[in-house]
């Protein structure tokens, strides 16, 4: 990418460009599918068997299996169709905050309602 | 002629809808949140606007990286929510106006956008959220018809922050010279700053929201300076949602005042701000 | 660098394929259209480009109306052609070019072009018919790598004509600013002049397109100033598609020699023409 | 449309815009399809019953019944989808070019000839 080419890596951040695109198409392209009721019972009923109908690497397989978002956004995952994956596992975007933050639930929140803590602006 | 009366920049994070739908809205965790609405609220019955452009990005709901517009219009008479597979009930369909969304399209054509133009679109959270938030009442949205504006900030390349706000401009030319007697509104929506991903989700920036806010009025431009990938390290990379809110500052012009703005966090992950501008003409 | 040798200008009738798969270049019907492009495959083996940008429309195989963008590329490592539903045979799949790809796209957002970025897309005899004129035997094909531009020329309304030359000197700016050691070339597909719908179908129009070809190298701004509406009417709907080969000429720059030029009524319904340019600097 | 309002129609030609593209939604939708080989043999068993399945209006119905070009394309139809559909006539660009400007295949193919019989420029 001309853009980001040599620009310096942001610490602890994702940013979604071809080449991570590239790499995570096919997971991204699951996730996608789970937008449909039959495609997530479907993936529940056999998880892995879904994950290799739609041509996942074993890495990315492994990382399904583990539910670790970090590997799966680093294996090209995009955070948004991989909200419809950990949704599947109960998970919503502070559960899956606190796993990449490495804290706890009540810690991720706290963290939140901590920046809020100074009078609004 | 129609006229843009107005226009509002507004978060439009999933949970907010939810809780919308279960009536939190005086609940102390969301109080400081949707009071910050209430002058929005008061001056949409007040003007009670007949159109409202809807400027988001879909989540991955209608659009796949298969295909992924930079601007997409919406064109059809009618647009549906769906199923996003993690739990959102879907709203009933918003009555688009086509006629009005051709025109638009073909005046932003021959102004040398190059539009992505949809006949069929589902609309996910980035659209339902805002037209929950503004008319919270599913009677008072259906009296609102919708061109929704997709903008991608979900695969990079995203569109430059200048390139939105001249999308706006063009985008108020479009209003103008649409000849209906109509009241338009337009909604800029995302942000301010969060990030889901990365060890660093959580993250979000009082300071810089803070100041984009103060400047959006006097002067958009200043968000310029920052490249979307600064933007990201600043506001987080689903931060940079802020640059539709300068499609909805383009349009209007420069001869508005601002009504009413509010800052909150947290909302789930994310700052949340809400900012009106009325036109001053009107 | 990656360095843009030259371009060619050619109609992509869908019949031209099913005549190179039947041996029937040196048919009396075809060797007047077929002698036009000797020059053009003495050039390519002579210059063997190692990567296509090929500029066509989709003609309802990929895109439906439910999402029609103005200018879709391709950035997919391979690009399947598909049954269109009336009997053309598929030809084996193109090899892409991503990461070259990617460069383009941004090289583009950021000059302000509002891409719609494909990292999957079958293409139709738009592009197909073109790769086999080039590259008439697999293996030749097999040697060039593509990235398809996908311009609408379907549904009102398409790009202006100036929007396609100034697309195309974008382009040219960034094959420039590519860092890898790769010869270019660019296909501007579609018409001449052709109806197919209508009472008027058949229509043609030896004149307009003459001079078109004419002035394509030293005055290109001369197609600017008739509307795509006024196109219509001179060199029938589908004709308009000769605004493709805009951006071919955009992309080339002025230090360009015109090679040959063929121009040949008709091939099935449609009038065709064959353009080579070479760039001086090579 | 404002780049078309108050144009003069052009004789004996369509231009596809907005509105004719709300018109002839669900006839294009209809001819889409028919890039898969199955739609195609599911349109073949029962030819009214798969107009009705997409919503087509009686008139777009009765133009695919009597295989009318003309009458299909004022209804909203675009000519490169609705080729799909007379593909599965046994009818080819040419074909349908003679039944829309009302003359004979070998007039129609005559007339371009004739076009060509001048010096090539
Ligand atoms: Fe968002
Ligand atoms: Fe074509």
């Amino acid at each position: 990418m001309k853009s980001l080419a040599g620009k310096k890596p942001i610490p602890g951040t994702m940013v979604f460009e071809g080449r991570m695109a590239m790499k995570g198409y096919a997971l991204n392209k699951m996730c996608f599918s789970f937008n449909k009721a039959e495609n997530r019972d479907a993936f529940k009923a056999d998880e892995d068997g879904y994950c290799t109908k739609y041509g996942l690497t074993d890495e990315q397989r492994d990382a399904v299996k583990k539910r670790n978002v970090l590997a799966l956004l680093n294996l090209g995952g995009n955070i948004y169709y991989l909200a419809k994956l950990t949704g599947m596992f109960g998970l919503n975007m502070q559960d899956i905050g606190a796993q990449q933050a490495g804290i706890s639930l009540e810690e991720f929140k706290a963290k939140l309602l901590a920046a809020g803590e100074t009078k609004n602006g | 002629m129609a006229r843009l009366i107005g226009g509002v920049g507004s978060s439009h994070v999933p949970a907010i809808g939810n809780a919308i739908e279960q009536g939190l809205i005086s609940d102390p965790y969301w109080a400081p949140f949707f009071d910050g609405y209430k002058p929005v609220w008061n001056w949409m019955e007040e003007k009670k606007p007949d159109v409202a452009i809807l400027v988001y990005n879909d989540h991955g709901l209608n659009f796949f990286l298969d295909t992924m517009p930079t601007f997409a219009i919406g064109a059809a008479a009618e647009y549906q929510n769906a199923d996003e597979g993690w739990g959102l009930k879907p709203l009933d369909p918003f009555q688009g106006d086509p006629e009005f969304s051709w025109h638009i399209i073909d005046s932003l054509i021959h102004d040398e956008f190059d539009i992505t133009m949809c006949q069929e679109m589902l609309v996910d959270h980035g659209f339902t959220v805002p037209m929950s938030l503004m008319w919270p009442k599913q009677e008072q949205r259906d009296q609102v018809k919708v061109i929704p504006l997709c903008v991608n900030v979900v695969q990079y390349p995203f569109p430059t922050a200048r390139r939105c706000l001249k999308l706006g401009e063009a985008i108020g030319k479009a209003v103008a010279s649409y000849d209906k007697d109509l009241d338009v509104v337009i909604l800029g929506t995302g942000g301010l700053s969060h990030q889901l991903d990365g060890e660093r989700a959580g993250h979000t920036n009082r300071e810089f929201d803070t100041e984009f806010l103060e400047k959006l009025k006097d002067e958009p431009e200043w968000l310029l300076k920052y490249s979307n990938y600064e933007l990201a390290e600043i506001v987080g990379p689903q931060g940079v949602e802020m640059i539709m809110w300068l499609i909805m500052r383009g349009a209007l012009g420069d001869n508005i005042r601002e009504l009413s703005r509010n800052y909150h966090i947290p909302i789930s992950n994310t700052a949340a701000g809400v900012i009106l501008f009325e036109n001053e003409a009107v």
